[in-house]
């Protein structure tokens, strides 16, 4: 696995650095941690951070650091998470990107589906009958869908009433861009705790 | 507004709405009335209009969903037709919990609305960047060692089952099936023998044995029932505050409780 | 699939011809032919393929058409070959990405490509929207690696919903030492609450 190191081109360079790294983000699958690009790259994580915040500014058409005439944006940006970094499309060209990347079924989510999955999402874990009382109909075809669509799963059985809770998977907050329930918007502060109202 | 004797006819100009408290929230809305204000009484009409017009097309939980609210803003507005009278009968008192609990659920309502509408725009933007997302290259898949499962047929088949079965493993819930029925009668008695021991006991404590929700729910109501026949009074220093319960049998003496709904 | 005219940006000039592609190619997991991509942005093939050629060059380090300043080396590639264009390692960098792909890789299947490869197994053939809705996360990038290592194969494409269709190998068959998938063991003993599987 070791390779001899008069095969790897130095890095000494920026441009040679961030060229290098451009290469291997070229075929990864998954966000990169810049601690790993310094690994493989054998180069200290700070100056990989460095080059790597350059290179997303370049593309976003900002003038690089070596002082050289600034690029036009591109087509792609460079994208930072919490798990990394990754190449992505730019968000307003999305209109041309759906066109290839659409697997045929992104369906838009429906009013109702959209408001029953905020009363699971804020309730969770929670019954298809209290989801119900909030919405004053009848959830059942829509909470099927919801977890058709692998949205929201079954996640054990209710003490008291004996009806089966749902909480919302990880692919709901992908869809939203979330990284976590935490990052879910504050409800309306007016909401009055009508948990006790539901007994009655 | 023009009074006319005969009815235009019902015209629907609403938005699809889903539910009785999605068409409740849309009618308060289009006469620019804030929820919080007691808007209910003047789209009871409106509403009532729409039931009767969803007739045989709903199915019947769904019209029942309807009508139970129907049935409350006419009972609301009735109640604001007719001279206010101090609230002393369990009917008024009814009514009153009647328009809370149907505030609090379209305030409920209304919050997860905006939540969803919330969701339509994360969901919106959230999408607009597609990741780079590729398989490796031949050239470079052919470097990687030969694949494993590392695992025998019958455990993939325990890793299969993991997937598909809900988790986690469900236990059946019996408790539903003994709900105790309550009686607001019996709760007085047990209520009054022991503040006439007592002599003074707060709320918490007159419900320290209840098992369950609806005992609870029971004792208030009898709690209430001994207000109104006078064999109790009632102490609260501010609204929220404890609730404390004084046996005082046929005395003038009504407690310092603010009891008046009216506000 | 068609999206109303307003929201797509205007391609007029080159250097937002040049993005969209770039954005396009960044996305897609496969070849794209220039006809393909002149027909979804909607322009002249020949100004698409000059627009491809262009950008060829500028990541090569040429100047570009319009007389700009030359753009460094890039660290990837426009490669174009029978079945199109994509993005591609510049092969100098070869040492680097080989050794960054080695370096994640275990022999062993992780426990979520195993879950993943199960649900294709005993569902087959699947699209990967069912699978992710299964699991309740994206399987894309699973998808892709049990792919690439040969486990599962498409199969043609799903009349409902346009998705394409999954199914395993005989690989998968050799490696869990099965002579033909009516030997895998039934699932349904395993789980006697669940009436139907299709449900979930």
């Amino acid at each position: 696995m070791s390779l001899p190191d008069d095969e790897l081109p130095g890095l000494g360079r920026e441009a040679e650095l961030d060229a290098a790294i451009e290469a291997v983000l070229m075929v990864v699958d998954a966000p990169v941690p810049a601690t790993q690009l310094a690994e493989v790259l054998e180069q200290p994580a700070a100056r990989v951070t460095t080059a790597l915040e350059r290179l997303a500014a370049s593309y976003a058409g900002s003038p690089d650091a070596s002082g050289s005439a600034p690029m036009r944006e591109r087509g792609f940006e460079l994208r930072r998470t919490d798990e990394g970094w990754r190449f992505a499309s730019r968000a307003r060209f999305a209109p041309y990107v759906e066109r290839f990347v659409l697997d045929g079924q992104r369906a838009r989510l429906t009013r109702a589906a959209l408001e029953t999955l905020a009363v699971v999402a804020y309730r969770q874990p929670v019954t298809r009958a209290r989801v119900s009382a909030v919405r004053g109909v009848n959830v059942d075809g829509v909470m099927r869908t919801l977890t058709a669509r692998g949205l929201i799963v079954e996640a054990g059985v209710d003490g008291a009433t004996g009806g089966t809770l749902y909480r919302t998977t990880e692919l709901f907050l992908e869809r939203l861009g979330l990284g976590s329930l935490d990052e879910l918007p504050p409800i309306a502060p007016l909401l009055p705790e009508v948990d006790d109202i539901d007994e009655l | 507004m023009t009074l006319t004797p005969e009815r235009t006819g019902f015209q629907v100009t609403l938005h699809n709405f889903t539910g009785p408290f999605d068409l409740l929230l849309q009618l308060i809305g289009r006469h620019e009335l804030d929820v919080t204000e007691v808007a209910l009484s003047r789209v009871t009409d409106d509403f009532i209009a729409y039931t009767a017009a969803l007739g045989g097309s709903a199915d019947l939980e769904e019209t029942t969903g309807f009508l139970v609210v129907a049935a409350t803003l006419l009972d609301l507005k009735a109640a604001r037709l007719l001279p206010s009278a101090e609230v002393e009968d369990e009917d008024d008192l009814a009514l009153l919990e009647a328009r809370d609990v149907l505030f609090a659920r379209l305030l409920q309502y209304r919050a997860y609305q905006q939540v969803a509408a919330l969701f339509r725009e994360l969901e919106s933007s959230a999408r607009l960047r597609y990741p780079r997302a590729v398989s490796l290259p031949p050239e470079l898949t052919e470097l990687l060692p030969p694949v494993e499962l590392g695992v025998d047929a019958a455990r993939f088949a325990e890793i299969a089952a993991a997937v598909f079965r809900p988790a986690p493993p469900p236990t059946v819930g019996l408790d539903h099936l003994h709900a105790p029925s309550v009686s607001v009668p019996e709760q007085v008695v047990i209520m009054s023998s022991r503040l006439e021991e007592a002599g003074r006991l707060t709320f918490a404590e007159l419900c320290a044995d209840c098992e369950h929700g609806v005992e609870v729910v029971g004792r208030f109501l009898g709690v209430l029932e001994m207000y109104r026949s006078r064999q109790v009074a009632l102490d609260q220093e501010e609204a929220f505050a404890e609730l404390a319960v004084r046996w005082a049998p046929d005395s003038e003496d009504r407690g310092t409780a603010a009891l008046d709904p009216g506000e």
